[in-house]
């Protein structure tokens, strides 16, 4: 366990890190219309000043030799009771930083982008205080100390992600999606809300530091189960099998929400949330191995469903998922796999959010079209769009230089250190990712045009491009940065420990029988969609490729799984609560109701029969009394 | 301490605003409402000014005390005084009735109704001080007595100024409020009888009533009395179904009163009474009590998810967290508890922003209640829909928000307790989560109903009733050290006096977190 | 003839009022049967004096007489008033009041 | 021995001796005697004094005496002694009831007064012989005619009263019994509206109590039959003496007990209640509805406690099934009820039910506590019947409920008033009827009778629903064409509405010193 050192100089500013960007939700949020016209870039520049902050503390940090660059700041006592204590309390390492920059300066650029994409919106305004308070809670969930401040950020950007893709609220379907999203989390929050209640029947606390620091005196089976939970939490938040069919949907936000949340922070909070806990997953085998499953069948399905999708934002989202697929295999093959799941998740969250903005940017010019099979030849119309796109393609499928090859690779080489099944199937998964991103590259901006006709496709203003082109430097030259010039594997090195293992074969082998297998794909893609026509009307395809269009009927699963027995069990307790228990209050007055009708009866209004039962009464009163003194 | 009587002239401030609102003559109805929220104002302001006062880590079991005999014959005493538990429900109370007052203001008028406007506040105010008076009374009488009397005000309130099926409602509220409290009665009496039979006197006094050494036979029998009145009256599954009714047909901020605080007594009543006088009985009854509460949440949930009436919709979901609120109680932890009386405040909030913002929402489209009266209202009316996005967030306990720390602090105390118990409960949150964003999704987006184009949105003094709610909803879930400080004492106290203590964590650990010394 | 005869006479005499009272209609006779109960009491009250041996019993006899007697004026005045208005002394025909 | 007996005794045992006077203690039933003086007075009055001059001779007579009488009553505070020869006992509850039925009679006398509710004069007919419909009644209609003779009858039932509680033989006792209850017969059938309904009471009333009064003398035979005496005590030592004798004592006991639990209205013996009540002039039946019910109860708890005491595990199951009864038929009927005053009527009959859980306590706290919720009672429903007095349409008093909807809307003072009647008859705190029930259940429970209490429960909350169904219609929904309308008394109906309302009002929230008197008064002497 590593000492924590005081929060002074630059770090004492840990807690502004989160209040800049939430003051500037709150502001933008209550402040209503007056803030119309100055709120957008209040907004960018609360995001802006926290990322310049966050640069000062990475400076700072790495001053500090490796041992002493955990931070921890207490700013109040939170939620107590009896013994359970949780603070209002954070803590800064090297993995936080990492995440704090990614947030921050992926977030800068979204918002600068945003400006842009959202200009014509009425409700600019509360867009962006909706993106400012995904950048907040987004920003506690990495810098909280313990797992239930944490929990508030978790839940944080799923109401940000919420509010963001339901954004567009008078589109039903947006607003479905959105509470789609939100009820899914929540499946994945009742596993994060049973660990910390399980770590704290477990160990007496939720704090960070003091869950691990004991972690290996637990059995192997809480450890194992705290694990799995985390595990469902995750699912939930970075959309894995099986709760994975929420972020297909979650496409109706408007396109920066989709690159900031969906692709680049939000998503990837479950491979936070897994990295963060590595010392539990570590000493749980199972657990790990349940990761490790989970990963792999998503990354799979992801892949798939992204080579069948002609929407280029579900393509994308496919993309995504399969790409975290990666991060969580990464995270759960161990010690060998915790840094390379989070040199991914870096590496993914710039060119993934350059591959959105770059959708984004040609949906802009395309009248908000997104589907691919209307695009065609666009290269030539969107210059700077078509470049940093291509860039960014190119770091996605992992060819070198470019930084996806630097973070997949390691993975591909962890998984084969684990075993070799792993490893192929994260191989054969590479190769799909080169067929399906090549098969969008084609469609959208090669081959021929097959614009709609009212569509008159033009560049983005450079409010847009800029941050396109930013993102494409970035990837570019963020792996090779972080590869030969600061080394992440060291730095993330006392966070979440490192391990080698010696393999079968030399390197340069998997790394050449991936890059082949990417070309193959890529190949196969670049003759379908780019030197055939592309047909207007999707064909009717392989039954896969129905499959594959249908989201491989996960959401067909669900509905007849949980969501037509929850509606069935909701309306068959409605009949049961009118019929039955309501029922029996008002079959109570009724009875009485009754009784007292027949009872009135007797009350005939004839003395002789007042009398009779005078006599009657009198009659058994003797009785009574002759009984009881013969008894 | 203080020998000022706090919570007497607590009491009788709103009694007297009451007689004044009454006295005022017919016709001068804005007069009366400004009366009315005049004193309700100075009632809230009287109560920070005791709140303040009070003394957190105090060793006195109750402050603010006074005791006067009163019918000395029956052992019965005027007797008052609050714990934290007792105080911040007095607070929630005096906090919420200027908000419904505010929020009601055109919600009676002199012509429709048949009752007076005046009448209408004059009623409100005299709940009021029953309110306070129920939470604040130290003798069982006392509490009984303020216990049975707040229906009245209630049953007007509902049968006078309410919906259509009015009398049906108020009627079947009253009957089934009234069951309870003759059970309890009846338990109450049995309670005296066996004081006067274990000290020679019979007595009502709360605390001397703890210190008795009840037989567990005849606790099991006196407990169910008790436990069945708090039990319809908080409700609790199966005992529910005056609540749907009521809340339907009762003006908003009759339904805020009326849940939001009314319905406490009952989950406030298990805690203070049922607990620590009957504590053997209520460790036997735990089990059954536990999944009566596990059902309600579910069931609660369930049914509110098919609910096509916005005020039965937040009925079931009451339900739903009462259950939560009784788990919570009868876990016998203190986290259980504790989060218990926080998710009480919490519910009482949430509840009052989902029905004032609803009935102004109703008040916009002709009183209809009916989910399916409503589409896409975010469009003209984005700040109501912003308020009824925090209520409703409130409702599904975000975490941030006061109702998370409640919600949490019980699923812990029953997860520690109860593993299982804890962790079925812990599902409850989806099918919350579900019904409560199906509600915003069905009447707040999507393509806006023809009729309600160019609809309103809230105005000044809607907006300044709800802005109290959603702040405090807020701070206190950011910052609840006030809440806690005061209610982890009382809290103490009740778990020492049922003689149950917290599960220890298996791995054995200091109690703090990394970067505090407490 | 031992005393107790007349005690099981005024039981009958007292039962016969009682069933007079329930199976007839005309109130004079309702009336009547009434009276006929009071005064079993008396004979009992009469044969309980002799067999207790005090004179208690024959006090009460007259007492009850007396009021009888009142109770004879109260009724007579009730049930001629009935009559007069209903042209019938059937106790069954004043039915107004029932349930 | 009574003491005409006991002087007939010396009399016929010791020829020539002279007469023995017995031994009276005036003072002690001076309130009895003043009463019974001024009705003698009264009758006087109506005899020879002018017509015109007679209202006011009588109300000076009637409320002069019974204040008078009031006043010596609280005089004998404290008094503990038998009289009379052994025939009336005063001790404190015979006090505390005596007192209690003055001061609701006054009320009583305050309703059967006042002439300022109907425009045709009174609630009396002018003349109760004329023939409904007759050409005498309109004649006498016209012309004003108001009859006085109501008085004379309401002190004569006031003295009946005054002594069935304080009757410490059953002999007096039985002449209480009729005193009380022939005047009552006749006013009863007074109204002077809707006189068959009223002849009609009157007679079933008659013959009833007539037919109950048969069954209380034949079981006074009996247990003379049994200890050769009449008084209580002497047959309670008799009763303990020889414990073993059967059927005699049986048969005695249960006969008696039938008398009396007619008077109460217990079930099976309550038919008579609805069908007085509501055809009675609406004071009468306010008046007897109080009194008779504390009278009874009196003398009911005098031959339980004093005389059968020792006989309580006999006859407590016997009274355990007729106290549910009362409770739950009382309440069961009223929930279908129409009528107002019928409705009050079962109310009356669950009262009564509620009053024997105390009794079955047998206990000092069980005589207290019944004498406690006699007081509260009388005192709410001679208010209830106040207001029904004044409740009123075109064809004169509006009892049918439906026209009372939205009279809170119209009248909110007198439906504000009423409904505290209804909620003290419900028995919700901070009304007199709440300790009333407390009281009464506690004592039970005190004495084991948990079952009986949970019962009574369950009545009680039966019996809510009907008196909210009334507030509900008053209150709950808006005034119809046929809505009733509240006429302004006279000062006599106010001043008796308001004692209610205060008394109700007062007895809730401070309850104390009149708990103290009941419990002061202690127990019967012996």
């Amino acid at each position: 366990m590593t000492e924590l050192m005081p929060a002074e100089g630059v770090f004492s500013l840990i807690w502004v890190l989160i209040a800049l960007p939430l003051a500037g939700a709150a502001i933008l949020l209550f402040g209503g219309r007056r803030t119309n016209s100055w709120g957008p870039y209040l907004g960018v520049l609360t995001v802006a000043a926290s990322g310049v902050i966050g640069v000062l503390m990475l400076l700072g940090m790495m001053q500090n030799s490796p041992e002493q660059r955990t931070y921890g700041q207490t700013l109040f006592t939170w939620v107590f009771s009896g013994s359970f204590q949780a603070d209002m309390a954070f803590q800064l390492d090297q993995l936080s930083i990492i995440f704090v920059l990614l947030i921050t300066i992926v977030g800068t650029l979204i918002h600068v982008y945003s400006l842009g994409y959202m200009a014509h919106d009425d409700n600019r305004r509360k867009f962006f205080g909706e993106l400012n308070l995904f950048v907040a809670a987004m920003l506690l969930l990495v810098l909280a100390n313990n797992y239930l401040l944490l929990y508030v950020g978790w839940e944080g950007v799923g109401l940000a992600s919420y509010l963001l893709i339901s954004f567009w609220q008078h589109k039903p379907s947006a607003a479905a999606a959105g509470k789609k999203a939100f009820i899914i989390n929540r499946v994945g929050d009742v596993g994060l809300s049973l660990a910390i209640m399980l770590m704290f029947v477990t160990f007496g606390s939720v704090g960070f530091q003091d869950v691990f620091g004991v972690a290996d005196q637990a059995s192997e089976g809480t450890l194992t189960a705290i694990g799995l939970l985390l595990l469902l939490a995750a699912c939930g938040k970075s959309a894995q099998f099986p709760l994975q069919s929420w972020l297909l949907d979650a496409m109706e936000g408007p396109t920066p929400v989709s690159a900031l949340i969906h692709a680049a922070t939000m998503v990837t909070a479950g491979v936070y949330l897994i990295v963060r806990s590595n010392v539990i997953f570590t000493a749980a085998e199972w657990a790990a191995v349940a990761v490790i499953v989970v990963g792999l069948i998503t990354m799979w399905m992801g892949a798939i469903i992204g080579s069948a999708k002609d929407d280029i934002k579900k393509s994308l989202a496919g993309s995504t998922m399969s790409q975290i697929g990666y991060m969580i295999t990464a995270a759960g093959l161990g010690p060998i796999g915790y840094v390379f799941a989070i040199f991914h998740l870096l590496t993914h969250g710039v060119f993934k959010a350059g591959l959105f903005l770059g959708a984004g940017s040609v949906m802009h010019g395309m009248n908000d079209n997104v589907n691919m099979r209307r695009y065609g030849a666009l290269r030539g119309v969107m210059v700077i769009t078509a470049g940093t796109f291509i860039i960014c393609y190119l770091a996605i499928i992992g060819i070198p230089p470019f930084d996806g090859f630097f973070s997949k690779d390691d993975i591909i080489h962890a998984s084969f250190e684990r075993s070799p099944i792993i490893g192929i199937l994260a191989m054969l998964a590479a190769g799909l990712t080169g067929f399906y991103m090549t098969r969008m590259v084609a469609m959208t901006f090669f081959g021929k045009a097959r614009w709609e006709d009212d569509a008159h496709p033009h560049e983005s203003p450079k409010v847009m491009t800029i941050p396109l082109i930013i993102l494409a430097i970035g990837a570019t030259f963020l792996g090779m940065a972080l590869v030969y010039w600061g080394n992440i594997e060291s730095w993330l090195e006392p966070v979440t420990g490192v391990e080698t293992v010696e393999l079968a074969l030399p390197s340069w082998v998997y790394e050449l029988t991936t890059l082949v297998l990417v070309l193959i794909g890529a190949a196969i893609a670049w003759v379908s969609y780019a030197r055939r026509d592309v047909p207007v009307e999707a064909p009717h395809g392989s039954w896969l490729t129905r499959a594959a269009r249908e989201e491989l009927y996960g959401n067909q699963v669900n509905d007849a799984l949980v969501v037509q027995p929850t509606y069935y069990t909701s309306r068959l307790l409605v009949w049961f609560d009118n019929k039955g228990v309501d029922g029996f209050v008002n079959g109570s007055a009724a009875f009485v109701g009754g009784l007292s009708g027949r009872l009135r009866r007797y009350q005939t209004g004839f003395a002789r029969s007042y009398a009779l039962s005078m006599v009657g009464g009198a009659v058994l009163v003797v009785l009574a009394l002759v009984l009881v003194r013969m008894s | 301490m203080t020998t000022f009587p706090w919570l007497t002239t607590l009491g009788v401030v709103p009694l007297v605003g009451s007689v004044v609102v009454a006295l005022l003559p017919r016709g001068r109805g804005l007069l009366a409402k400004q009366v009315a929220l005049f004193f309700a104002v100075l009632t809230l302001g009287l109560t920070v000014a005791m709140a303040l006062q009070f003394q957190g880590d105090s060793s006195e079991p109750f402050q603010f005390v006074e005791s006067h005999p009163w019918i000395p014959t029956f052992g019965i005493s005027y007797s008052v005084g609050v714990d934290g538990i007792g105080l911040v429900l007095v607070a929630l109370a005096t906090t919420l009735v200027p908000i419904v007052i505010l929020a009601g203001w055109n919600d009676v008028d002199e012509d429709g109704g048949r009752g007076t406007v005046k009448g209408y506040f004059a009623l409100i105010l005299v709940l009021e001080t029953l309110m306070i008076g129920v939470f604040a009374a130290t003798d069982v009488f006392l509490f009984y007595v303020f216990f049975e009397a707040m229906l009245i005000p209630v049953y007007f309130m509902i049968g006078r100024y309410g919906g259509v099926q009015r009398s049906y409602a108020a009627v079947k509220f009253l009957l089934y409020s009234l069951l309870g409290g003759l059970f309890m009665l009846a338990s109450l009496i049995g309670l005296y009888v066996v004081s006067a039979q274990l000290t020679g006197t019979g007595t009502f006094d709360f605390l001397t009533l703890t210190g008795l050494e009840i037989d567990p036979g005849t606790q099991k029998l006196l407990f169910l009395g008790f436990f069945f009145a708090f039990a319809v009256k908080a409700p609790l599954w199966p005992f529910h179904t005056w609540l749907p009714d009521a809340a339907a047909e009762a003006k908003p901020g009759t339904a805020v009163l009326l849940i939001g605080v009314l319905d406490k007594v009952g989950t406030f009543g298990m805690i203070r009474y049922c607990l620590p006088i009957f504590p053997a009985a209520s460790e036997f009854y735990a089990p059954v009590v536990i999944g009566m509460a596990l059902i309600g949440i579910f069931y609660g949930a369930f049914v509110a998810l098919s609910q096509s009436d916005m005020k039965r919709l937040f009925a079931y979901s009451s339900m739903s967290h009462f259950g939560f609120i009784a788990l919570g109680i009868f876990v016998f932890t203190s986290q259980g508890q504790s989060g218990s009386v926080v998710y009480m405040v919490a519910h009482g909030l949430s509840t009052a922003a989902l029905f004032l913002t609803a009935g102004f929402l109703m008040a916009r489209h002709g009183g209809s209640s009916a989910i399916a009266d409503y589409a896409g209202v975010n469009k003209p009316a984005p700040v109501l829909a912003g308020f009824f996005m925090i209520a409703a967030l409130s409702s599904l306990a975000l975490p941030g928000l006061i109702s998370f720390i409640g919600e949490f602090l019980v699923l812990l105390g029953a997860f520690e307790r109860y593993l299982w118990v804890g962790a079925l409960a812990t599902v409850g949150i989806v099918i919350t989560a579900a019904y409560v964003l199906r509600l915003y999704q069905r009447t707040m987006t999507g393509p806006v109903k023809p009729e309600l184009e160019g609809m309103h949105d809230l105005r000044g003094r809607e907006i300044t009733a709800l802005v109290p709610i959603a702040a405090l909803t807020i701070v206190l879930g950011i910052f609840p050290a006030p809440l806690l400080n005061v209610i982890n004492p009382a809290v103490d106290r009740v778990m020492t006096s049922v003689g149950a203590t917290d599960p220890t964590p298996t791995v054995g650990l200091g109690t703090t977190v990394e970067g505090t010394d407490k | 003839m031992n005393p107790s005869n007349y005690v099981v006479l005024s039981a009958v005499l007292f039962s016969i009022g009682a069933i007079g009272v329930l199976v007839r209609r005309n109130a004079i006779i309702v009336f009547m049967s009434v009276e006929l109960m009071l005064n079993a009491a008396n004979l009992a009250f009469v044969a309980f004096a002799r067999m207790n041996g005090n004179l208690d019993g024959q006090v009460v006899a007259f007492f009850v007489m007396v009021v009888a007697a009142s109770e004879v004026v109260v009724g007579l005045a009730i049930i001629v008033t009935i009559f007069r208005t209903r042209r019938s002394a059937s106790i069954d025909e004043p039915n107004l009041l029932k349930y | 021995m009574s003491a005409l007996a006991s002087a007939v005794a010396v009399v016929v045992a010791d020829e020539g001796t002279p007469f023995d006077l017995p031994s009276i203690n005036y003072s002690a039933i001076a309130p009895i005697l003043i009463i019974f003086g001024a009705a003698i007075v009264s009758v006087l009055v109506e005899a020879f004094a002018p017509r015109r001059a007679r209202r006011p001779m009588q109300l000076v007579i009637v409320i002069g005496s019974v204040i008078a009488a009031l006043v010596v009553v609280i005089s004998l505070a404290g008094t503990r002694l038998v009289t009379a020869e052994g025939a009336i006992a005063i001790d404190g509850p015979a006090l505390v009831m005596q007192g209690t039925l003055l001061v609701v009679s006054l009320l009583g006398a305050l309703l059967m007064a006042e002439r300022g509710i109907d425009p045709l004069g009174d609630a009396f007919a002018p003349r109760a012989s004329t023939l409904p419909g007759s050409e005498d009644e309109k004649q006498f209609t016209q012309r004003g005619y108001l009859q006085t003779e109501i008085w004379p009858f309401f002190l004569f039932a006031l003295t009946g009263m005054l002594v069935f509680p304080a009757a410490n033989d059953l002999l007096l006792m039985f002449v209480a019994l009729e005193v009380m209850s022939l005047p009552l017969y006749l006013l009863a059938g007074m109204a002077r509206r809707r006189r068959l309904l009223s002849q009609e009471a009157s007679l079933k009333y008659f013959l009833l109590g007539a037919f109950s009064s048969a069954f209380f003398l034949y079981g006074t035979a009996m247990l003379y039959g049994f200890s050769g005496t009449v008084s209580l005590v002497g047959i309670a030592d008799a009763l303990s003496a020889k414990p073993s004798e059967g059927a005699l004592v049986a048969i005695g006991m249960a006969l008696l007990l039938v008398g009396l639990l007619f008077k109460v209205a217990a079930v099976p013996f309550h038919q008579w209640t609805p069908d007085a009540y509501q055809g009675a002039p609406t004071p009468v039946t306010g008046f007897m509805a109080a009194t008779v019910k504390i009278a009874a109860f009196g003398a009911l708890l005098r031959v339980l406690y004093v005389s059968l005491g020792g006989m309580r595990w006999d006859w407590e199951p016997m009274l355990w099934i007729i106290a549910v009864l009362t409770m739950l038929v009382g309440s069961i009927v009223a929930v279908t009820q129409t009528d107002i005053k019928r409705m009050l009527a079962y109310s009356s009959i669950a009262q009564a039910g509620f009053i024997l859980v105390g009794v079955l306590a047998v206990s000092p706290e069980g005589l207290s506590s019944s004498m406690f919720y006699l007081i509260a009672y009388a005192f709410t429903t001679i208010g209830a019947f106040a207001v029904v007095s004044m409740v009123r349409d075109a064809n004169g008093e509006a009892t049918h409920l439906s026209k009372w909807a939205g009279l809170g809307k119209k009248s909110p003072l007198v439906a504000s008033i009423f409904a505290v009647f209804m909620l003290a008859l419900a028995g919700i705190p901070l009304t007199s009827g709440f300790i009333g029930k407390f009281g009464v259940f506690t004592a039970a429970v005190a004495s084991g009778a948990v079952w009986l209490v949970i019962i009574a429960v369950v009545a009680s909350l039966i019996a809510a629903f009907f008196y909210a169904r009334v507030i509900v219609l008053m209150f709950f929904s808006d005034p119809g064409p046929d809505t009733a309308s509240v006429v302004v008394p006279s000062t006599f109906t106010t001043i008796a509405l308001a004692a209610g309302a205060t008394v109700t009002i007062v007895l809730g929230i401070v309850p104390q010193p009149v708990l103290e008197l009941v419990s002061n008064a202690g127990i019967f002497i012996r």
